[in-house]
């Protein structure tokens, strides 16, 4: 019994400290990481594994040692999974708008070691700099 | 009862005239007079009924209560004084109105004239007669405003209304002053009715308020009756048609000073202050007033001037404070009456037959209008004091009287300034007389037509003029005991023994007339060499002094106000943020206690502390950054992050939930008007300025954050809130403490709270539905993008992923709605939740296509959340519970379990239906005329590319 | 042991927070401070459910669910302004 | 429980009906909406009246919402003063109304009505509750409900008036809310009359703060009352705002010195220990200021509108020199001179807007024009509504006046007042002189008369009853003060005040 | 029963939602889900023009797989960060051509690609037939978008047939 | 450091800058002020039930304590005011603004603003 409850408190404390850990790592490279292009890639760990963790963690907190469900903190993870991605996407989109518009802030070099995006084909270019054309499947509520 | 009913009709008579002249004002002229006439004439008529008990010695009084609280009743009061005053009023108004018909033109506005001319009179009689202090200063303003409005009446003459104007601010102020005095006086004496006052002289001279009363008093008198130096107003109040001077100036208006001074003798009279102010400022304007009109030139300036000194005369008679002196104060009152208005309507007579009142144009008039001649003459031979006519008996009166008052010590100073007055008045009366009806023409097409006007015209002077003579004649029969019983009044008490008579042998007083018949003439002999000698002096105008320093005093004052009402919000807010800063500092300081309390604080955990630095800095960003408008947004919504986590650790969870609502709605809104709004960071305001603002700002925050410690440093005083949380449940039925406040324990609260957010979406809605119009119109059409934009208008993967959360996100609203009353929720974070699910859509896919895709109205949702909150309210009625009586049940549903139902959950229902109306409404509206300007814009672009092709 | 793991989160949260505050500040780019307060909001859920943990109370549940909800918004409001100026169109 | 004993909750729940009921048929049938407004503000006033006659044998109502026991429940108290509130708005709603729909303005937009029903509903709130943070939101109710109607019409000069408006208002709100902070903090209750018996308590260590509560909460107030020198908001807001609109909010001013006369007895009076009467030391001097600088702008005004809006500042003035001295007298007399100096004020507004109608480009400047339409009338409507506002007789505001004359007599600075009332009646009156003899009797070529608009009298009609009803105010002035220091004797007494709010609690 | 229920699949997500929420599996609770999970496709289908039929068990797998992925890449990551200076960090831009055609396909696999660390979507061409992706660390972009294509895209045709 | 000092000086600091930024003279920083001026106010209502942890007033068996609901109410209803009266005033002046061309308030009227260069708010102060 006892064994049990250490072992519940270890794995519910691993998940804490891992989610926590990660949450750290992924605001500090956003501190460190050269431009915004590489800082994008921190929060995405405090998103996932981050609070994902702590989630975890808490379920089996609620449940090991309160002895209640909380399945429904998984509705946070969800809605997360979901919408995340859509902060980085837009967020991605305007540092490429500024790469055109205003290729330097202040002298500094927004570029970043990753250099200017590729083209992606002759006939098309990248939906930020060219309205979407209609056929195509990106052109959703276009009317 | 009968006496009440006279007195009534006498009293509001004049009144009743006026009403129906206006609502006959657009018939003939024949009409109005008519009415006027016969409303004096009834008057009159009443009054003369009266005279017999009055002169009796009975004095007839009736009052009713008006306003108890303030001692105001409706009394009025005939005594002999009264009844004198009523008649001179009267009488001379049923002259006045018969001559005035036949001066004035039928073309004119007659109506408003004999209207505002019967108000004049009304307000005069009220004033002979009322019974009550207060009472006796309604009709005394009233007279200030009828006043204003006959000498105006001539509205197109600037000097008639500037006349009008000047009358009306020296004589309402000077009614204003008297009001602080008879407010005094009857505070003092304990009571506002006349004749209680007139008994308590004693009382009155021993306050020690009695110097200021006095002093406010006379200044109300001789506002009134033109004393020096207030005088200035009466010879411009000429501009007035001359039926109205003549009323003006015999026996009424200057009068009611005079009356004043009268009525109040008993109590005012007797102390060295009372005789030194009011008989030498009666000397002054006496002698002040005959000086000037000797040298007037204009007939009506003449008789204005006149008509100052001798009311100098009066008052210096009320204020030698001896009887003797009073009586004959009281017999000059009749006297002048008589001529004065004879005078005037002799002055009108010419001017109306020659076209001109100038003096230096007229002369020999005699030969060509006899009768206007005999009758000016006369009148003003009684008004120099010769004999044997009334003027002679009351001058020579006065002369004796001069002879028995040392002013300021000095016997002779009075006798001697008197006699010069006296042929001064001998002077300027000869030589109206003289140069206007003797001698030769001096200007002929003046008298190209002169010749006597109708019987009509000249009755009323004549008649006056016949009492003139008869007051010299046969003074006893004519006016004794009038007289005698006025006097008793004035004096409070039987006045000495009176012998009217023309002779009364070789005395000082004769002696000092004849001396000033022989100056009087000698100075008109040598009228033309003195006039040199009074143009060599230099002179003020009243008139223009007091335009000016009134167009002065507004320029400045005006200048004045607009600088301090200035459009500026700015100064609005810092005088609100500097009292509230004082009051905080004054509280401080003032008030006792130390700042911090004796409730000990708790321990702030890292994650605090740091969240505080957060708020903080983010706090500092926007300060320093508030020029880069976007920029602060965002650390705005840093704070607002910040808030809502400070809500979640101090154990409020509907409140952090708000917060974070709220928060998002806000951005969207603030960006959706940003986008319009220009982003030209705003010129940084000078230093000084911007040094003062953070002055200001630090002792806020300190003030503020300061009663915030005092306020956490305390121990709760056992606040009513145990009782919510006891009952919550019990009485409420629900868990959630604050939920059941929001909806039931302070549900009025919350109605009156959707209420305003319903109120804001309408009044939102109203401001953006007409943006299209006008010069916002213009300006959006003419809207241009201010920084390039990339052509994506809708990322597919946020359309997407907006797309599944729409369900998602409404599922969750509505959980959180069911279990508000139980857990944290409600009604209206569900509403800002299902809000911000469609204002994704609108965000994501745009305006139309989302549009296009939403069922309801938002004034609907309003209107009907509204109503259903209220209905809710009222549904209690129905079974005998107040408004806003909640009741709920648990309902055992098979299958299902327990289930309950509380009304306070539909009332929440409407909270819901309002505040995602109101949402919806300001963010949709908004974004809608941002479509317009990007419609505009996309426009103008491709206009632009025509251009460049 | 849980206790502990629970205050060393709430360290680590709390330095989490203090990079986001850095690079906020900081900036250079207008994106890279939407990039620190998106993840500030994201640490703040995590530093909510810990909060839940920590005094094993459900009730702070829905404030965390609702910022998962809705606290994208604010960022991608933030970038829809900075590409098209007019958020809703 | 029979329907009377809700009278007390109807003023409130009438325009809460009304309002949403004209916003649905307004579009379609705006016939029905005008019916709607109507119905309802006779409605209001008859319950008004109703409440008037309830209240006057002395007796002091409470109506508790939700069958909450006060003081944990809010609470509505129907005393003397708030009968004569309720009756005022009610009566004056109407006067508005009537000139709204003559003059057409309510067409401008098809808001008014549902505006205007809101607008009383938060008046009425304000007058009834007993409850310190249900007045916040009844002010609030109240303040949105003006902006809407403030903005009526809108144009360049209402929207640029608005913010300021707006934004002043929404930082006094934010005041109001820090002192009830306070006060809660200090007390633990937010029902006044509770307050009241708790302030009693406060140890000597946390008067101070009690204190600062206390003049927030007067500041807040003043602002409300537009008394110097937090007036600077009120010129411009009221000369630009619709006529009709104007003259209702000929009332608002006062909301705030009801407030105060409601707050300051009630919660800080003699028990308030450091807090007793704190604001009352300001408040006199504030006033005479007011006075000054009120009737100071009427003696300069250039337009009819604009003498009005400061017209409305001076008699707040003068009623709050009143006010300040908080004895029975004086209170009463103020309650006389309040309900006075709002008709007063609508009148204003309304003859300005008669004048402005007829006068075309010339509006109501004061300067000579062409001779207009029904120039004699309006003269007479004119004359009138200067002779109440600056107190003249004989209309209501001369008695009002000699009240405040006789009563503050006893404060120790009576010099002063009498001064101030006095001399702001002259320069007041010189205004009035200049501005109608400018427009009523000077007038320029006739020729320009070509070109002014043919305007029905009936306009004429809601000015017209207003100047009655100020006649009838001085005509049956006696029962009239009477009930108004009775009003203002129940309103010092706040011991029996907390008797029938508390009850047995 | 198309129309009573438009979208199964997000029916039984919201039943499924909402049993969550409630965090308790009663009776009550489990009506209450299915109507909102009737009502609510319903009301909100106007905001669903396309209706991509899906191949759950594949999207369970794929989820699983998914879920897998970040935790490892996770670990990746975070040594980068810690460990790896600036310049020897090799970020790149990758366009990956796309053989999905439904925007829910691609936006799934642009989600996917964004939630697992190292690699953020920025953006779409405007022909709808690449994905732009930002790698943290790709010293061989081609490998890595063969990667990405093999295991993500080839399973999400087959989630989204 | 004690959480009450916490809050008191946050509430300061806030009153501070909203005071400060309420003083300027375009209507957007005017805003801004209250913004963070009724932040501070909902603070401050919210603080004078004091400060408690881990008490949400949500009734729980065996709980007798609670943090103080009422001040709570009172900040939501006051939230959802401001809310209101932010966004009218917000809508106000901006609708002001098309109306005049101005957003000044401080009395000195400038007109066209629209002349103005275009200005991206992004990077950091200059
Ligand atoms: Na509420
Ligand atoms: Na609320």
């Amino acid at each position: 019994m006892t064994a049990l409850h250490s072992l519940a408190d270890i794995a519910i404390s691993a998940m804490i400290v891992i989610g926590a850990t990660f949450a750290l790592i992924g605001s500090w490279g956003m501190v460190r990481l050269p431009t915004l292009m590489e800082r994008l890639h921190g929060p995405t760990k405090a998103t996932t594994l981050g609070l994902g963790g702590m989630l975890v963690g808490s379920i089996l907190y609620f449940h090991l040692v309160e002895g209640k469900w909380a399945l429904h903190e998984l509705l946070i993870s969800l809605f997360l999974f979901i919408t995340a991605p859509i902060s980085a996407n837009m967020i991605a989109k305007v540092h490429l708008h500024q790469l055109r518009v205003k290729p330097d802030v202040d002298g500094l070099d927004p570029v970043g070691p990753a250099g200017m995006p590729p083209i992606p084909s002759e006939d098309s270019g990248w939906a930020t700099y060219e309205a979407t054309v209609q056929t195509s499947p990106a052109a959703v509520a276009e009317m | 009862m009968a006496l009440e009913l006279t007195l009534y009709t006498l009293v509001f008579l004049p009144f009743l005239a006026a009403l129906l002249i206006t609502t006959v004002s657009a018939r003939s002229m024949a009409w109005h007079s008519g009415l006027a006439a016969s409303g004096s004439a009834l008057g009159l008529a009443i009054v003369l009924s009266l005279a017999g008990r009055v002169l009796d010695g009975e004095v007839l009084g009736i009052s009713a209560p008006w306003v108890p609280a303030l001692g105001l009743d409706f009394s009025l009061m005939v005594d002999p004084l009264g009844l004198l005053f009523a008649l001179m009023i009267l009488g001379i108004g049923l002259l006045v109105v018969i001559f005035g018909h036949f001066y004035l033109a039928p073309s004119e506005a007659t109506g408003r004239f004999f209207a505002s001319l019967m108000l004049f009179q009304g307000a005069m009689l009220g004033i002979a007669i009322s019974g009550n202090v207060l009472l006796l200063l309604v009709f005394w303003e009233l007279t200030s405003l009828s006043s204003f409005l006959l000498i105006g009446f001539w509205k197109h003459k600037a000097e008639a209304r500037q006349g009008a104007r000047m009358a009306l601010a020296v004589t309402g102020g000077g009614g204003l002053v008297l009001i602080a005095g008879m407010v005094l006086l009857g505070s003092v004496a304990g009571s506002f009715d006349l004749a209680t006052i007139l008994q308590r002289a004693d009382i009155v001279q021993a306050s020690p308020l009695y110097p200021v009363m006095l002093i406010l008093i006379l200044i109300g008198c001789f506002t009134k009756s033109a004393q020096f130096p207030f005088h200035f107003w009466l010879p411009h109040a000429m501009a007035a048609p001359t039926p109205v001077s003549a009323y003006l100036h015999s026996a009424t208006m200057v009068k009611a000073g005079v009356f004043l001074l009268a009525r109040f003798w008993p109590v005012l009279s007797g102390t060295e202050l009372y005789t030194a102010i009011v008989s030498s400022v009666g000397l002054i304007t006496m002698l002040f007033g005959a000086w000037v009109a000797l040298f007037r030139h204009d007939l009506k300036s003449i008789l204005a001037y006149s008509t100052i000194s001798q009311l100098g005369l009066l008052v210096m008679l009320l204020g030698f404070s001896i009887k003797m002196a009073a009586v004959g104060a009281v017999l000059h009152i009749i006297n002048h009456a008589a001529f004065k208005a004879a005078l005037f309507m002799s002055a009108g007579i010419v001017d109306h037959e020659t076209g001109t009142r100038d003096i230096r144009k007229l002369g020999g008039l005699g030969k060509v209008m006899p009768v206007t001649a005999l009758v000016a003459t006369l009148a003003a031979a009684s008004m120099a004091g010769l004999p044997p006519l009334g003027g002679f008996i009351s001058k020579e009166m006065m002369l004796d009287e001069t002879l028995h008052v040392g002013l300021f010590g000095q016997p002779w100073l009075v006798p001697i300034v008197a006699t010069l007055a006296a042929a001064l008045s001998v002077a300027y009366s000869l030589r109206f007389a003289a140069h206007l009806f003797f001698g030769k023409p001096r200007d002929a097409q003046a008298h190209a037509k002169a010749h006597d006007p109708a019987a009509g015209m000249w009755g009323s002077p004549a008649f006056l003029v016949a009492l003139a003579v008869l007051l010299g004649l046969i003074p006893m029969t004519l006016v004794g005991p009038l007289v005698t019983a006025a006097a008793s009044a004035v004096l409070g008490e039987t006045a000495p023994p009176l012998g009217l008579a023309l002779w009364h042998g070789v005395n000082p007083a004769l002696g000092m007339s004849v001396v000033a018949v022989a100056a009087g003439t000698l100075i008109v002999w040598q009228h033309s060499r003195v006039l040199r000698a009074y143009e060599g002096l230099r002179h003020l105008d009243a008139k223009h002094l007091f335009e000016q320093t009134l167009s002065i005093a507004d320029k400045r004052v005006r200048k004045l106000i607009v600088a301090i009402h200035a459009p500026s919000l700015q100064r609005m807010l810092l005088a609100a943020f500097a009292v509230v800063v004082l009051f905080i500092a004054e509280g401080a300081v003032r008030g006792s206690g130390s700042l911090t309390g004796t409730r000990a604080g708790q321990p702030a955990s890292v994650m605090a502390i740091v969240a505080w630095g957060l708020l903080i800095a983010a706090t500092v960003a926007v300060v320093l950054e508030h020029r880069q408008r976007f920029l602060v947004l965002v650390y705005v919504s840093v704070i607002g992050l910040v808030i809502a986590l400070a809500f979640v650790h101090l154990s409020a969870p509907d409140l952090a939930l708000t917060q974070i609502s709220v928060e998002v709605v806000t951005i969207l809104l603030l960006l959706l008007a940003l986008n319009l709004l220009p982003k030209r960071p705003p010129q940084l305001s000078g230093n000084g300025r911007r040094l003062r603002d953070a002055a200001l700002a630090l002792l806020g925050g300190f003030g503020v954050g300061g009663a915030a410690w005092a306020m956490l440093t305390r121990p709760a005083n056992n606040p009513i809130s145990g009782y919510h949380v006891a009952n919550s449940y019990t009485g409420g039925g629900g868990t959630n403490i604050v939920n059941v406040t929001l909806v039931d324990f302070r549900g009025f609260d919350t109605l009156g709270e959707i209420i305003v957010l319903g109120i804001a979406g309408l009044a939102i809605y109203a401001l953006l539905d007409t943006a299209a119009r006008g010069a916002a119109g213009a300006r959006l059409g003419t809207w241009q993008e201010d920084m390039p934009h990339s052509p994506e208008r809708h990322p597919m993967m946020f359309v997407m992923a907006t797309r599944i959360l729409l369900p998602l996100v409404l599922a969750a609203g509505i959980y959180i709605f069911l279990r508000g009353h139980n857990q944290p929720g409600g009604g209206f974070i569900a509403a800002l939740v299902i809000a911000i699910a469609f204002l994704l859509q609108y965000l994501a896919s745009g305006f139309d296509w989302t549009d296009a895709r939403r069922k309801v109205g938002e004034h609907l949702l309003i209107a009907s959340g509204v109503l259903v909150a209220v209905a809710t309210g009222l549904g209690s009625l129905v079974f005998g519970a107040n408004f806003l009586t909640s009741s709920f049940g648990y309902f055992h549903v098979p299958l299902v379990g327990e289930v309950e139902l509380a009304t306070a959950m539909l009332f929440d229902v409407g909270v819901l239906c309002v505040v995602f109306g109101a949402v919806m409404q300001a963010l949709a509206q908004l974004s809608h005329i941002a479509q317009r300007a990007a419609r505009a814009h996309a426009a103008n672009l491709a206009v632009r590319q025509e251009d460049g092709k | 042991m849980i206790a502990h793991a629970v205050s060393y989160a709430f360290v680590c949260l709390a330095l989490a927070l203090c990079c986001n505050l850095w690079r906020l500040l900081r900036g250079p780019t207008i994106g890279d401070r939407i990039v620190a307060m998106d993840t500030m909001v994201i640490n703040v859920i995590a530093v909510i459910v810990l909060i839940g943990i920590a005094t094993a109370r459900g009730t702070y549940y829905e404030a965390a669910l609702i910022l998962a909800m809705v606290g994208f918004i604010g960022t991608v409001a933030y970038c829809k302004f900075l590409l098209r100026g007019d958020i809703v169109e | 429980m029979s329907i009377a004993s809700h009278f007390a909750i109807a003023p409130v729940v009438i325009p809460a009906l009304a309002a949403p009921f004209a916003l649905l048929v307004m579009r379609r049938r705006r016939w029905l909406g005008v019916g709607i407004s109507f119905a309802s503000c006779a409605a209001m006033l008859a319950v008004a009246l109703l409440l008037l006659r309830a209240a006057s044998d002395g007796t002091i109502r409470t109506y508790e919402l939700g069958e909450w026991p006060a003081p944990f429940g809010i609470v509505l108290v129907v005393d003397r003063l708030a009968a004569i509130m309720l009756t005022l708005a009610a009566t004056l709603s109407l006067i508005a109304l009537l000139h709204a729909v003559i003059a057409r303005s309510d067409r401008k937009g098809w808001h008014f009505h549902p505006m205007f029903q809101f607008q009383l509903m938060g008046l009425n709130g304000a007058f009834l509750t007993g409850d310190l943070f249900n007045l916040f939101v009844f002010f609030e109710v109240l303040l949105i409900a003006s902006y809407g109607l403030m903005l009526h019409g809108q144009g360049p000069a209402r929207l640029k008036a608005g913010v300021q408006y707006v934004i002043v208002n929404i930082v006094g709100s934010s005041l109001f809310l820090i002192a009830l902070g306070l006060l809660y903090a200090l007390t633990g209750t937010l029902n006044m009359a509770d307050m009241g018996l708790r302030v009693a308590e406060i140890p000597i260590a946390d008067q101070g703060l009690l204190r600062v509560a206390a003049l927030l909460l007067a500041s807040v107030f003043a602002l409300k009352a537009a008394i110097v020198p937090l007036h600077l908001w009120l010129p411009r807001t009221y000369a630009v705002s619709t006529p009709a609109v104007a003259a209702l909010f000929a009332i608002m001013t006062k909301v705030g010195v009801y407030a105060m006369i409601r707050v300051i007895p009630q919660i800080f009076g003699d028990d308030a220990g450091a807090a007793a009467w704190v604001p009352a030391p300001y408040l006199l001097p504030a006033a005479m200021l007011t006075a000054i600088v009120g009737f100071g702008g009427v003696f300069v005004a250039r337009e009819l509108s604009e003498q009005a809006a400061y017209a409305v500042i001076g008699s707040t003035g003068t009623l709050m020199i009143a006010v300040a001295g908080w004895q029975p007298d004086t209170l009463g007399a103020a309650i006389y001179y309040l309900v006075h100096s709002t008709l007063a004020g609508a009148t204003l507004f309304l003859v300005a807007d008669a004048v402005a109608r007829r006068r075309a480009s010339y509006a109501d400047r004061a300067t000579p024009g062409p001779l207009f339409q029904d120039r004699q009338l309006v003269a007479v409507l004119f004359m009138g509504a200067a002779i109440a506002a600056t107190g003249l007789p004989p209309l209501s505001g001369f008695i009002g006046k000699l009240l405040i004359l006789r009563s503050v007599a006893d404060v120790p600075s009576w010099g002063w007042a009498w001064g101030t009332i006095l001399g702001t009646t002259l320069i007041g009156v010189i205004g009035f002189a200049r501005t109608g003899s400018a427009i009523f009797w000077n007038e320029t070529e006739a020729s320009a008369r070509a070109q002014l608009p043919q305007v029905s009298r009936a306009d004429l009609l809601a000015p017209a009853i207003a100047l009655a009803l100020l006649a009838a105010l001085s005509i049956g002035a006696g029962p009239v003060t009477d009930y108004g220091h009775a009003a203002a004797r129940q309103a010092l007494d706040s011991a029996s005040t907390a008797r029938a709010v508390l009850g047995g609690h | 029963m198309r129309r009573l229920i438009p979208h199964p699949g997000l029916s039984v997500l919201l039943v499924i939602v909402w049993l969550l929420m409630a965090n308790a599996i009663t009776v009550g609770g489990l009506l209450m889900g299915i109507v909102i999970g009737i009502l609510l496709p319903i009301f909100t289908a106007p905001f669903w023009p396309g209706r991509p039929s899906v191949n759950y068990r594949a999207g369970i797998a794929f989820m699983a797989l998914v879920l897998w992925d970040i935790i490892i890449a996770n670990f990746q990551v975070a040594a980068i960060i810690l460990f790896r200076r600036n310049r020897d960090i090799r970020p790149a831009w990758l366009s990956i051509p796309l053989e999905l055609e439904t925007p829910e396909a691609i936006t799934v696999l642009a989600g996917t690609i964004s939630l697992t660390p190292g690699t953020v979507s920025a953006d779409v061409s405007s022909c709808g037939r690449f994905l732009l992706v930002h790698a943290l660390d790709a010293s061989d972009p081609a490998s890595e978008i063969a990667r990405i294509k093999s295991r993500y895209e080839a399973r999400l045709k087959r989630v989204f047939k | 450091m004690t959480l009450e000092f916490l809050l008191a000086s946050a509430i300061g600091v806030l009153v501070a800058g909203g005071i400060y930024l309420s003083l300027r003279a375009r209507t957007f920083q005017v805003v801004l002020g209250l913004t963070l001026f009724s932040y501070a106010v909902n603070l401050f209502l919210f603080a004078s039930g004091r400060l408690t942890i881990n008490r949400p007033p949500i009734l729980q068996k065996g709980v007798t304590e609670y943090a103080d609901p009422l001040p709570q109410a009172l900040v939501l209803t006051a939230i959802v005011i401001t809310f209101g009266m932010t966004a009218l005033a917000v809508v106000l002046s901006l609708r002001s603004f098309l109306e005049t061309g101005s957003d000044q308030v401080d009395g000195n009227e400038c007109a066209g603003d629209e002349d103005e260069g275009p200005d991206l708010n992004a990077g950091p102060r200059a």
